[in-house]
């Protein structure tokens, strides 16, 4: 696991001042945030920083407390990954009066002062798993797999799918037959909605566009009872082992693939880099209804069974021999 | 040298501090019938709880012999096996399950746990057969009046075949009728060598049955003599220690102003729309009266005065006057504001709150006269009035502040009775308001509504205890099957008699 | 044996009685709220214009309940006995999860991991019973605990990932139908079993002179049973066959509506939910029966555990999330009182039906996640008002 | 007036009891509460050597514990009733989302925009009250339904946006302080009302010939009071004063304690928690009273979710899920019972702050998330363990 990675509070005692970073996450139990945190933290440490590590099991309130016990201790730069972007602005306001500089990772802190924003473009992602459908499935009844509800991000994905589909779905080239949300991205109710849907459709269902991989997952077992398995193309994202695995085997389409590779030690140094003063390079701003805020955007990848290798597996996000643990070795890629 | 079958040596038990035991000694002979006599809260219940296990070994002091062997009762199993069965003071049934899993609740018959229902049910319709209870063993618990369901708890105890057999106050809400079918099966069972320990406040009954009676009184034993020798009056110098010799002050208020006036009131089962629990009653109640209704088991009283209090959830039908005026009571709320107020007789289903100090309890009733602006309760009012009455009706608990459910089951229904008296009436029905209490309890009560009627407050009062009715009530009605049968004044040519054989169904003399 | 029905509604003529129904103790309350479930779904076919009555989608319905399903069983259990169970939902996600990574990572072999999935599901489920029995811990809180700390142990044990791909052996329990003749065979043996219950009870009721309804109505009763079983049976086999997770559920169904109301055991749960004191009074062993009531929920759990894992290939730390809450309100749809003493395995089937069958219709419709919400709610609390209605009605 | 107390311990020698644990009706069950609740705080301490006890942490902890805190004291009344409420979450998102709403879509003044808000809780409150009084829905039913009603329509208003940035008015409710002044003001008043009572108390007795305890002793437990919410008040203004949403708790906490110990209401809200029969027929109307509770319950709420959406100055569909779990843990921790009858002001508090501490003390020494899970859980219980364990010896 992830024994000492996450150092308590420096000693006091030292007398050279380490840097020390908070870091507020969202939520631990989905997958791809624990990688985000591992690689964070290594990084940090490599360049001698501390970081104290927060996870708000995806509830605003928990976040909001928890920034706020982490200002109390006295960290010198915090980094968010928000649950809900729009619901923290007080807490940027609470860590500049504390003289604290705040990086917004992954979501974007929204109409505040925060200072600095890294992260892949939510809407970009939408507009990945909806791009790599269609080109396999121009013509025909899409259904479409929202995320959680109560999910800000989740109507993010949604925007960018619909920014693909839109004329499409003008054209009469697609048709929407079903457009449900899954409570709490659970797989379980992904599965019965998908059951659901094949059934009120006769399985006449081309196409799925999932939000992401735990979704999909659900869903292609719903697939897998009517044999539709890898012949319908669903998207994913995260990059989840589970995903890759599907991947590989033909059964899930795509998944979108969110280098944290590079997003999480980049953020790693600029956190430090801002913590000891220093000016940080960006790439350009985004507004974020209040101001325009310094930003670094990563790129997501569409990540398929082709470019398995040279993406998720080269950046070792995930290992090749888990990947392509059920597959027949002799359908391994070299390597 | 005679055949002792239980002795409880030295017994000792204290309730946070408190002795309700002291060094109590207590030998049973083979089959006896064995009376405990006592006032409120004198030790009897817990002496009981002790023998059956209820307080395990360790949990007090002293030693019990059982057949001539020491016996460690650890829990309520241990003393079953041994052959001991008690019927608690305190219904211990369960309301939602029928009346033969009620019985066999505990004991049930069954082969590789696997229930056996059709023994069961004949078992049971013999036990109630034997009890003279029409019902079916199907009907469910709470569909029973007390009376039915303290029978039900009777059968409870039969169906264990002990070889002693310990009734704590049996028969506090059974009528004369039902007390005989008692008193006969408890004779038949000591013909097969049963042997009994019967406790009870009515002490005729105590004469008529026990061979031997034990009296104790603040938790000591005061002595044990063969029944032959004893009077009631002996009993209760024992008891109380001092001389109580008129038991019913009874003083004559006939005024002729009526207050309350019922016309062919009619009451429909709850479950069962199509039943009538009360027949087209009609009666009527003079300023100042106390009006006795009596009747067997199940006749129909509580569900006759329920209705008028506005407390059943079934159709009524009839018309209901107070003063002249109609009374339409939906809810228990406006007749108490009407001055009209009803001491139920289920006590710990409807009288008390058990996780409620005692204090609380007294005065739930009469909340509004306490308070103040801002809804504020005058504490220091309520603890001056609930320590008059605690004073008045004697009622023995550690503080007014202790939880209800600590006393014993007498002084429970003192408080609940100090909870009606407390409010200012017109009418106040008591439907068995003496059950459970000692004797110098009730001559206080007795006392009490005599004070109340002067006062121009009319009393329905039911009571299963005929002595009790021909004592206090100026004009008796009688019920059956949910009709008034008869009504009587009752002068001194009234008798027990007349009574019963208008209860049982017989007309008007 | 006809005896349940009637402890309930003594003036029932008994020739109205039907076993099957006796055998699942399905009560007044339950009656009412099949008919709502059948409201429920005759206004879905209609909407569907009939999909929803298709074979296809009512075997879909039933493997989508059967986890709800099996939890209610359990947590009616405990609901009788007047506790609650808030922890089964992150029990499940462990026990998954422990099966998962058994199979997945330690490669145990499937049905090893089942059995020791089941085993550790009954060890945890004693484990709550004894805090809650010998230590007096109000169940709220011990459970409220278990919630906490098995998600907890369930994230630190996968670290957060999902474990993906079971044995075939394992995906056979969740997702497997039967062959045909399969379900024939159980239907006939059902029915047999009815038969023979139904003339045993005959049997012994005469052996001991108690009244019997006439032959007639008995044969009638049957009858009816064994169309119901026969529709029930004929319905699954025009899909696929009777499905692996349906068929666990009416096993488990069956034995513990047995156990709860033709068991010495069954009684006293309702017992010492009705009224402890008395329980204990009546030389009933309060403590023991607690610690075998969460011993039994905790076996419970741990099947729908594995169905749950088996049903997705995957153990994901979420999984299972609010599952309580779904089988809580089962079993009070299904007539169920939190204080205790009441309640019934039927009951709390057609509660989870009732359920399943509203999240099933309302997203084959397609409805608006948002008007989900809004119409489960408030069909939810419609439904046991009518129920409530028409009970005071009656009375 | 010290009466409350005795009623839970009969033996205790009146010169010991607190007049200030009196005004919350803090019980025997309470006390050991506060003790593991010390406890809590000295490991802590001691674990972040020293870092728990500053004024800012303990400023955060107390900002931390007020919405939960305000949900509980609703949540109190009601299970003290006999009921429960499984809507607050879903109702505290919705009030929140429609104060928001109003605010920023529809540009109403913030001021106004709390006052519907307010409004709104009651009536909602109001209306869940009517059925669980009127219509004899079992309030589970209904504050399930309820959940899900509330949250759709909260997804469905804000079209599963957050609605975010308010009027400076509405973030000051949550987020501000008073300066130092105002904090010492309301300490000494609250000092002089303590006294005040006590004194028109003893007054009072000496009046009904009631017995007295020595002056001595009062005047010991008024310096007592003094000195805690001295020590209060300093450590909150050492940081930035007094914070708004805790003086609005501590104002709540005041108010609903003196309505459940000190009023005619209060008395019956135990009354018919404890045994719904006897209160009618103790002439209490049953139905009125369950629906003024509910009333209150969703004034609380309402209040809740305006500190809420102040505090985050954002409304999000997600809003105040799982806070109904908090609140009614708050309650059982604090000693209250689902069976109903029994529970405190005070406990629920003490309850919410147990929790807080817990999540706090835990994210500041920045243990793991999956160890947060188990340690929290298994301090819950263990809690309550130690809790009963000491209240069964002393019996
Ligand atoms: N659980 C208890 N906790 C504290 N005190 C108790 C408890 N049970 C009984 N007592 C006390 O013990 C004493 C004896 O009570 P007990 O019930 O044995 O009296 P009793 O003789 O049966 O009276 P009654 O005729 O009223 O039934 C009483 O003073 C009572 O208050
Ligand atoms: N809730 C109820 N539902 C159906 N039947 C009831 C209910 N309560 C009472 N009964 C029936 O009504 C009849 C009259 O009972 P009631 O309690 O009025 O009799 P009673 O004369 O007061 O006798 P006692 O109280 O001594 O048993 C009984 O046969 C009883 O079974
Ligand atoms: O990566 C996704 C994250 O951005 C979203 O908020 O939650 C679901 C995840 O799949
Ligand atoms: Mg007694
Ligand atoms: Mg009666």
């Amino acid at each position: 696991g992830c024994t000492k990675q996450e150092t308590t509070t420096a000693k006091d005692t030292a007398p050279k001042k380490t840097v020390k970073i908070g870091l507020s996450m969202d939520d631990l139990r989905l997958e791809r945030w624990q990688h985000d945190r591992d690689m964070f933290v290594a990084k940090a440490k490599e360049l001698g920083a501390d970081v104290v590590v927060q996870s708000a099991n995806g509830d605003d309130q928990t976040q909001f407390s928890q920034c706020e016990n982490l200002i109390a201790q006295g960290v010198d730069i915090l980094v968010i990954i928000p649950h809900n972007g729009d619901a923290l602005a007080p807490i940027i306001e609470q860590a500049h009066k504390a003289g604290i500089k705040v990086l917004s990772y992954d979501r974007l802190i929204t109409k505040s002062d925060v200072d600095y924003y890294i992260s892949f473009d939510n809407v970009k992602v939408g507009e990945l798993q909806a791009k790599a459908i269609a080109e396999l499935m121009p013509k025909g009844r899409y259904f479409l797999m929202g995320g959680s509800p109560v999910d800000n991000n989740a109507k993010l994905f949604r925007q960018g799918q619909m920014n693909v589909l839109k004329p499409l779905i003008d054209k009469g080239d697609i048709t929407i037959v079903g457009d449900q949300w899954v409570k709490d991205w659970l797989p379980e109710e992904a599965l019965k909605i998908m059951e659901n849907a094949l059934t009120a459709n006769d399985n006449k269902i081309a196409a799925v566009v999932a939000s992401n991989d735990s979704t999909a997952g659900g869903a292609i077992q719903a697939l897998a009872a009517q044999n539709m398995a890898g012949k319908v193309p669903i998207s994913g994202q995260d990059a989840e082992l589970a995903a890759c695995q599907r991947i590989v085997e033909g059964t899930q389409t795509m998944t979108v693939y969110k280098p944290i590779k590079i997003l999480a030690p980049t953020a790693a140094e600029i956190a430090v880099q801002i913590a000891k003063g220093n000016q940080v390079k960006t790439d350009g701003v985004v507004n974020n209804g209040n101001r325009d805020v310094p930003a670094v955007l990563l790129t997501p990848i569409a990540v398929n069974a082709q470019n398995m290798a040279e993406t998720v597996i080269k950046d070792g996000y995930n290992k090749l021999e888990d990947v392509y643990k059920n597959v027949s070795k002799d359908k391994w890629p070299k390597q | 040298m005679q055949d002792i079958i239980l002795e409880m040596k030295g017994i000792t038990k204290a309730f946070s501090g408190v002795k309700a035991l002291d060094q109590v000694s207590f030998s049973v002979v083979r089959g006896e019938i064995h009376a405990l006599c006592g006032e409120n809260g004198a030790g009897k219940s817990t002496l009981m709880k002790v023998l059956s296990g209820v307080y395990p070994h360790g949990t007090y002091e002293g030693e019990i012999y059982f057949n001539q062997e020491k016996l460690t009762i650890r829990n309520i199993t241990d003393a079953e096996q041994a052959g001991i069965a008690i019927i608690h003071q305190e219904l211990a049934l369960f309301k939602e399950l029928s009346v033969y899993e009620n019985i066999f609740m505990g004991n049930e018959i069954s082969s590789r746990g696997r229930i056996n229902v059709p023994a069961m049910l004949a078992k049971t319709q013999d036990l109630l057969r034997e009890m003279k209870l029409r019902i079916s063993p199907y009907t469910t618990v709470k569909q029973l009046g007390t009376g039915q369901q303290q029978i039900v708890e009777i059968c409870k105890a039969l169906s264990k075949n002990a070889t002693l057999l310990i009734l704590d106050e049996p028969t506090a809400s059974l009528s004369e009728g039902e007390v005989d079918i008692l008193i006969h099966i408890l004779a038949e069972l000591k013909a097969k060598g049963v042997t009994c320990i019967y406790i009870s406040h009515k002490l005729d009954e105590v004469l008529k049955l026990a061979d031997t009676v034990t009296v104790i009184r603040d938790g000591r034993s005061i002595g044990t003599k063969p029944a032959r020798d004893l009077t009631k009056e002996a009993i209760i110098r024992m008891m109380v220690g001092r001389e109580i010799t008129d038991l019913y002050p009874k003083e004559a208020h006939v005024r002729e102003e009526t207050v309350l006036t019922v016309k062919d009131y009619t009451v429909y089962s709850a479950g069962n729309p199509g039943r009538k629990l009360v027949d087209h009653a009609s009666f009527s109640l003079k300023r100042g009266e106390v009006l006795g209704l009596a009747g067997l088991v199940g006749a129909g009283r509580t569900e006759l005065v329920s209705a008028l209090y506005g407390f059943h959830n079934g159709r009524c039908e009839g018309e209901v006057l107070l003063e002249g005026k109609r009374l339409d009571t939906r809810h228990p709320e406006d007749s108490l504001q009407r001055g009209i107020a009803m001491l139920p007789e289920d006590r710990k289903r409807h009288g008390i709150v058990e996780i409620m100090s005692v204090r609380n309890n007294m005065t739930l009733a009469n909340l509004e006269a306490y308070r103040r602006k801002a809804d504020y309760i005058d504490a220091c009012q309520e603890l001056h009035d609930a320590n008059q009455f605690r004073e008045r009706l004697r009622i023995k608990t550690p503080g007014l502040e202790t939880c209800i459910k600590n006393l014993s089951g007498g002084n429970q229904q003192k408080v609940v009775l100090a909870k009606y008296l407390l409010r200012k009436l017109k009418v106040l029905i008591l439907d068995e308001p003496t059950r459970g209490i000692d004797v110098g309890a009730k001559y206080e009560i007795y006392n009490l509504i005599n004070r109340l009627t002067e006062e121009g407050i009319s009393i329905i009062m039911i009571s299963s205890d005929l002595p009790e009715v021909l004592g206090m009530a100026d004009r008796v009605l009688v019920m059956n099957q949910g009709r008034i049968k008869g009504e009587f004044i009752n002068d001194h040519t009234l008798d027990q008699e007349q009574i019963m054989h208008c209860a049982v169904g017989g007309t008007l003399a | 044996m006809t005896t349940e029905l009637e402890k309930q509604s003594p003036e029932l003529a008994s020739g109205k009685k039907l076993s099957w129904a006796a055998l699942f103790h399905l009560d007044v309350k339950t009656y009412t709220m099949l008919l709502a479930l059948l409201s429920i779904w005759v206004i879905f076919t209609m909407a569907t214009s009939g999909d929803f009555l298709t074979s296809r989608n009512l075997s879909n319905l039933f493997r989508q309940m059967s986890i709800t399903g099996i939890l209610s069983i359990g947590m009616v259990f405990i609901i009788i006995a007047g506790h609650i169970d808030l922890s089964v939902g992150s029990l499940m996600g462990l026990l998954g999860g422990v099966m998962a990574v058994l199979n997945v990572w330690y490669k145990v072999d499937g049905l090893l991991a089942i059995t020791m999935t089941l085993a550790l599901g009954l060890v945890i489920g004693i484990f709550n019973g004894w805090l809650v029995a010998y230590k007096k811990i109000p169940a709220f809180i011990v459970t409220l605990g278990g919630m906490l700390v098995f998600r907890g142990i369930l994230i630190g044990m996968t670290k957060g990932t999902t474990v993906a791909a079971l044995d075939s052996s394992i995906r056979f329990v969740g997702n497997a139908y039967l062959v045909e003749g399969v379900g024939i065979v159980l239907g006939v043996v059902a029915v047999a079993v009815v038969a023979y219950q139904s003339f045993a009870g005959r049997k012994l009721q005469a052996q001991y002179g108690l009244e019997i309804a006439p032959a007639g109505a008995e044969i009638a009763k049957i009858v009816f049973a064994a169309i119901l079983v026969g529709i029930f049976i004929t319905v699954l086999n025009s899909y696929q066959g009777f499905p692996v997770p349906v068929l666990i559920l009416v096993i488990m169904a069956v034995i513990f509506s047995y156990i709860l109301t033709k068991t010495v055991f069954g009684r006293r749960v309702y017992a010492i939910g009705g009224n402890a004191e008395a329980a204990k009074l009546s030389g009933i062993n309060v403590t023991k029966m607690n610690l075998s009531i969460f011993a039994l929920n905790g076996l419970l759990v741990s099947i729908a555990g594995v169905l749950l894992c088996s049903r997705l290939n995957a153990a994901s730390v979420a999984a299972g999330q609010n599952a309580e809450m779904d089988a809580i309100a089962a079993c009070v749809i299904g007539g169920a009182s939190l204080m205790g003493g009441i309640g019934s395995v039927g009951g709390a089937l057609v509660g989870a039906l009732v359920m399943a069958s509203l999240d099933n219709g309302m997203s084959m419709l397609n409805i608006e996640t948002f008007w989900q919400f809004i119409v489960k709610g408030a069909i939810l609390v419609l439904a046991v008002w009518v129920d409530i209605a028409t009970k005071n009605k009656s009375k």
